[in-house]
């Protein structure tokens, strides 16, 4: 199955708060095939940028234009996992159970994939905590799988693995990589450069709002065109 | 202060006589109230959850108005219905003054903005928290309503509590719409005016602390079976 | 201002219209700025009792009787009296229209189990009623409520629920006459002397209540039976009826 | 029916005609209220606060008996406090019976459950936001209830304003502590019983909406002011 | 100066809820001298742990000791960063203002101190934006400054370098570094084994809500002693 969302298109998108610019303008196109990284200093725009392709804020100027034209079915196809985990208040099995039993899916059915999901993400003995008890990496694996539960085309992920341990880290990153090969298109933030190495098939550097680069991933590590993005790139401790 | 005392004993003994009277009117009080309460929350919930996700282009002076609307003397309330209801008024036919129905009708519409509006906050903050969320999942609006409802249940009591409270002590408009009438529409309240009008005070002061008690009754009975203010508990 | 005085009086009373004569003619010739407190009956005299008001404006002689013996007023001084008057629907099933003997009504309303509204809160008005409905042999406690309403509520209330439940009602001839909702309500018998219905003030005993304005009330008792008073009450009319008949007997200002 | 259109076409030329004796008591009503508002705020937001943050052994119960007082019916609260300040009770000497003062002691009684009800639920939530911060940097008790209160203020107009609203169509209990004295202590609400008495809807309905009309103005008027339901505002 | 609440003694301490129990009985002594840190998989209960010792959980049984006596100042000689920031619905600068002026100190002082904290951690420049609007990493900065600006005897630090870009990541640690010399105690948890090395003095590794190694940094990176440990730092993709 091949997603019908991307390639989506940026053009001369803007997002600012009281007139402060948080992303934008920009202008380029995310396409289809491999992870696409977003990466950048803190307060660069990363979460805006995800939020604005994801529709959350909208575009003060400009637009984000998807492959597939039908806007519902835009927003039905996508999943985000957000950078700060929002847990319904229920239990964590209860909290995936919930975008599948919205979509209709009968009870039953949905208990079954929602527990088979939160094992995925090594959550087992955890279906009856309380979501909003979860520890931080809890609740990061438990937004993850709430995401991938429905299936969607796209994903985009905020910093999913940041307080994530070391084994949990390679699982969701495997679980990312399976994903890949499903079919499911994914744009992704970071601050872990080595997980970027791994992922990325493209990389999109921000820099103070402004998008420096959107290029082919090895191209980007060999040499960076932007000055920033070599300073952040050599930046990192390996 | 001699009421006082006097209407304690008063009290003490109307309730473990079980006064044949006043269990009537006590009994007559609670249903019209509940059935208020209950009609009231099937529509001020969901209506007060609707206008905290909705961000429509007037909702502030929506929500000002209700506000405002929390402020409707009962006495106007009544009249209005009074003037609905009687032989004269569009809804003569149906010969509702002068009976319950009439009552739970306006203790319906005086409890209503209270309902909503405290409603509307308490969803307000939970909808600060699922916002995101709950849109990025895709939900229609009534899926966020039936949503956030659930999930505020805790903090919904106090709005239905309130409600409560404002209507099983509310007297201006039942007294105009229900009459008042012995064994028929007499509840406690427009039972504690007429004993206040007669000057027997320490009576009305009786039913008044027996009405208390009903109510403090209630709350706890309430809160106890919900496990509000239970130690990690939403 | 120090020259403010209380006085408690009932619904029905202020309902006549006659205070807003009264109040203005008193500060006039005594400088005497009236505060009323219009409740019912009981409540007045209850105001009474407690000190909280300097004088009592009523009508319901027995309870006034009680007050002085009880001592707490020092004097009952009949002003004036107006009447009671039956009100009932203008089909008039009980046929009211014809009969001037309130206990020929009465007993017709009830042969012919008509609605009926019953003030039903022991004010003048209603013990009236009751003792009315004595006279023509028949007990309150007993009649059907399916027709005889007890409503306990002030004469105006009482009004609204009859003119709702277009039921015949014992009202005092002021509160009728100033009544706006009438609906298809009409005045329909009168005239019986049994239906008199005499006003009188009670000035409180400073005995009992050191700081109670005895000075003011007493101007206030006398002024009511003054020439002047009396002629006011006499002379004032609603559409061209005189309400109350002004009956004071001197009193030596003392 | 033709009450409420006399009605609307009469309250528009008594607001009009700046009608002299409307506007006595439109200001009565107002000082009275905001009085008792501002009173009840000044105990009230502080305790709800309060029972928020701390954890007694009883909590529970006294948040159930603060819910039950929401239902004080305004008639006893009137008794209670004509009784004490009646000459013959242990106030009379202070001489308040039959002022607008005793109807603001009256109103602040009345509103203060509702007010302590309201707050608590709202800095409750707030407290679960911020209760390991506040612990952690060791505030005092009230250091944590001031905190609390500034940070949650504008959830707190719904609670005050629940309380104005409660307040300014009150009639039950002014009526009996204020005596209804033209002039003196007559305000909307009782101007409005006393029509209703002498049969005159249409009036008393034209003054119910003045009212009304003052709530909604007022309500407004704060928001606009506080910047309610603003995008972007806590 | 020379902190004078550690050594810290638990004592059998455990922490439950509703009979799950999320730490313990954990028996061991945190000595003064560079930073512990804290490792060990998502739900071992190291923020459980970290908060214990900070007094927000009680212990179910046990006990928590400090050296220094008198309760009140071990409350107030501590600071606290949590894993998911705590942010005041105020601007950023009130937010570090805040526990100043709880402590009585100056208006204009507080600003002044406030201000440089603000910049020491990087934020120059959103001073006055909302504090509920700052960026993850933003937000997990200004925890930092708020910690920092009471000059504490003993530093909390839950996962502070969660969500920070490199840069961030090595102003925090030159930071903590810094602290360190200035005597400050720091117990801390992290995810960034590279972190651990760089930083730890004592590493306190937690497994499943016990506690199985509290040893010298050094050794523990040589040999773990219990397995569960080994395999954890093996775990590890450097
Ligand atoms: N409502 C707002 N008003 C003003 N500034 C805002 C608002 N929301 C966000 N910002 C600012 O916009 C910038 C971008 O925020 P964003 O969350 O996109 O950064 P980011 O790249 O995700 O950073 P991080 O790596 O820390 O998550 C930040 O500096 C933040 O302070
Ligand atoms: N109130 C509670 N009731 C039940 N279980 C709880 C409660 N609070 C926490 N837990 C559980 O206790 C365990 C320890 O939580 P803790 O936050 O200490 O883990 P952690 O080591 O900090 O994990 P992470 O690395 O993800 O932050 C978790 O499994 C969590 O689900
Ligand atoms: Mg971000
Ligand atoms: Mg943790």
């Amino acid at each position: 199955m091949v997603s019908t969302l991307l390639p989506i298109r940026l053009e001369e998108a803007v997002v600012s708060k009281r007139s402060k610019i948080l992303v934008g303008p920009v202008s380029t196109s995310i396409d289809a095939g491999g992870p696409t990284m977003i990466i950048g200093p803190n307060g660069a725009g990363k979460t805006t940028l995800l939020r604005l392709i994801h529709g959350l804020e909208r575009a003060r100027r400009g637009q984000v234009v998807f492959a597939e034209p039908d806007i519902n079915e835009v927003r039905r196809k996508q999943s985000f996992v957000f950078q700060k985990p929002i847990m319904l208040r229920r239990s964590a099995l209860d909290n995936v159970i919930y975008p599948l039993s919205l979509r209709g899916v009968p009870k039953a059915e949905a208990k079954q994939s929602a527990l088979a999901m939160i094992e995925r993400v090594g959550l087992k003995g955890s279906e009856d905590t309380r979501a909003t008890f979860l520890s931080g990496g809890e609740a990061q694996k438990l937004a993850i799988a709430r995401a991938l539960v429905t299936k969607p085309d796209l994903l985009l992920l905020d910093e999913p693995t940041a307080s994530l341990d070391a084994q949990a880290m390679r699982d969701i990153e495997a679980l990312i990589q399976q994903a890949v090969l499903d079919g499911v298109e994914i744009i992704m933030t970071t601050h872990d450069m080595g997980q970027a190495r791994r992922l990325a098939n493209n990389i999109i550097f921000l820099h103070e709002a402004r998008l420096l680069e959107n290029t082919e991933a090895n191209l980007f590590w060999e040499k960076p065109q932007s000055d920033e993005a070599r300073r952040f790139v050599d930046g990192e401790i390996v | 202060m001699a009421d006082i005392l006097a209407a304690l004993s008063q009290a003490f003994w109307l309730l473990v006589s079980f006064d044949a009277d006043l269990m009537e009117i006590v009994w007559r009080s609670l249903s019209v109230t509940v059935s208020a309460v209950v009609i009231a929350s099937l529509i001020g919930l969901p209506f007060g959850a609707w206008i905290a996700v909705r961000r429509f282009r007037f909702r502030r002076y929506v929500i000002a108005i209700i506000n405002a609307f929390m402020g409707l003397p009962p006495v106007v309330v009544g009249l209005v219905v009074y003037i609905l209801l009687s032989r004269s008024g569009p809804f003569g036919v149906l010969n509702l003054l002068f009976t319950p129905t009439a009552m739970v009708i306006a203790q319906v519409i005086i409890i209503l903005p209270i309902l909503i509006s405290i409603t509307h906050q308490s969803i307000r903050d939970l909808w600060a928290n699922y916002h995101d969320l709950l849109i990025s999942i895709g939900t229609s609006r009534w899926q966020r309503v039936v949503t956030l409802l659930f999930d505020a249940r805790r903090a919904l009591l106090t709005a239905v509590l309130a409600g409560f409270g404002r209507a099983i002590g509310e007297v201006g408009a039942i007294m105009i719409v229900g009459g008042n009438i012995d064994h028929v529409t007499r509840v406690l309240t427009t039972a504690i005016a007429l004993e206040t009008g007669k000057g027997d005070f320490s009576l009305a002061l009786a039913l008044g602390i027996v009405l208390i008690i009903i109510a403090v009754v209630l709350n706890l009975l309430i809160h106890t079976i919900s496990k509000t203010e239970r130690e990690g508990t939403w | 201002a120090a020259d403010t005085m209380r006085l408690a009086v009932t619904t029905s009373f202020h309902n006549s219209g006659l205070s807003d004569i009264l109040i203005p003619a008193i500060k006039e010739d005594t400088g005497i700025e009236v505060q009323l407190l219009v409740v019912g009956t009981g409540q007045a005299l209850k105001l009474g009792r407690q000190g909280d008001v300097d004088a009592v404006l009523v009508h319901s002689k027995k309870a006034e009787e009680q007050f002085i013996n009880e001592g707490f007023g020092t004097r009952r001084t009949e002003i004036m009296y107006n009447d009671f008057v039956f009100i009932g629907p203008k089909a008039d099933p009980a046929k009211l229209a014809d009969v001037k003997q309130a206990q020929v009504a009465l007993k017709s309303i009830a042969a012919t189990k008509s609605p009926f509204v019953s003030r039903g809160d022991e004010s003048g008005t209603h013990k009236r009623e009751t003792s009315l409905w004595k006279g023509a042999g028949l007990d309150t406690e007993t009649l059907d409520s399916s027709w005889y309403r007890e409503v306990g509520a002030g004469m105006g209330a009482a009004l609204n629920i009859a003119s709702g439940m277009n039921a015949y009602i014992l009202a005092d001839r002021a509160s009728w006459l100033n009544f706006k909702n009438k609906g298809s309500l009409a005045l329909l018998s009168w005239g019986d002397p049994v239906l008199f219905n005499q006003y009188a003030l009670l000035t409180l005993n400073a005995e009992k209540h050191p700081h109670i304005k005895s000075g003011l009330s007493k101007k206030l008792e006398a002024w009511l039976v003054s020439e002047r008073a009396q002629k006011l009450i006499g002379t004032y009319e609603i559409d061209g009826q005189t309400l109350f008949v002004p009956n004071a007997k001197k009193v030596d200002a003392s």
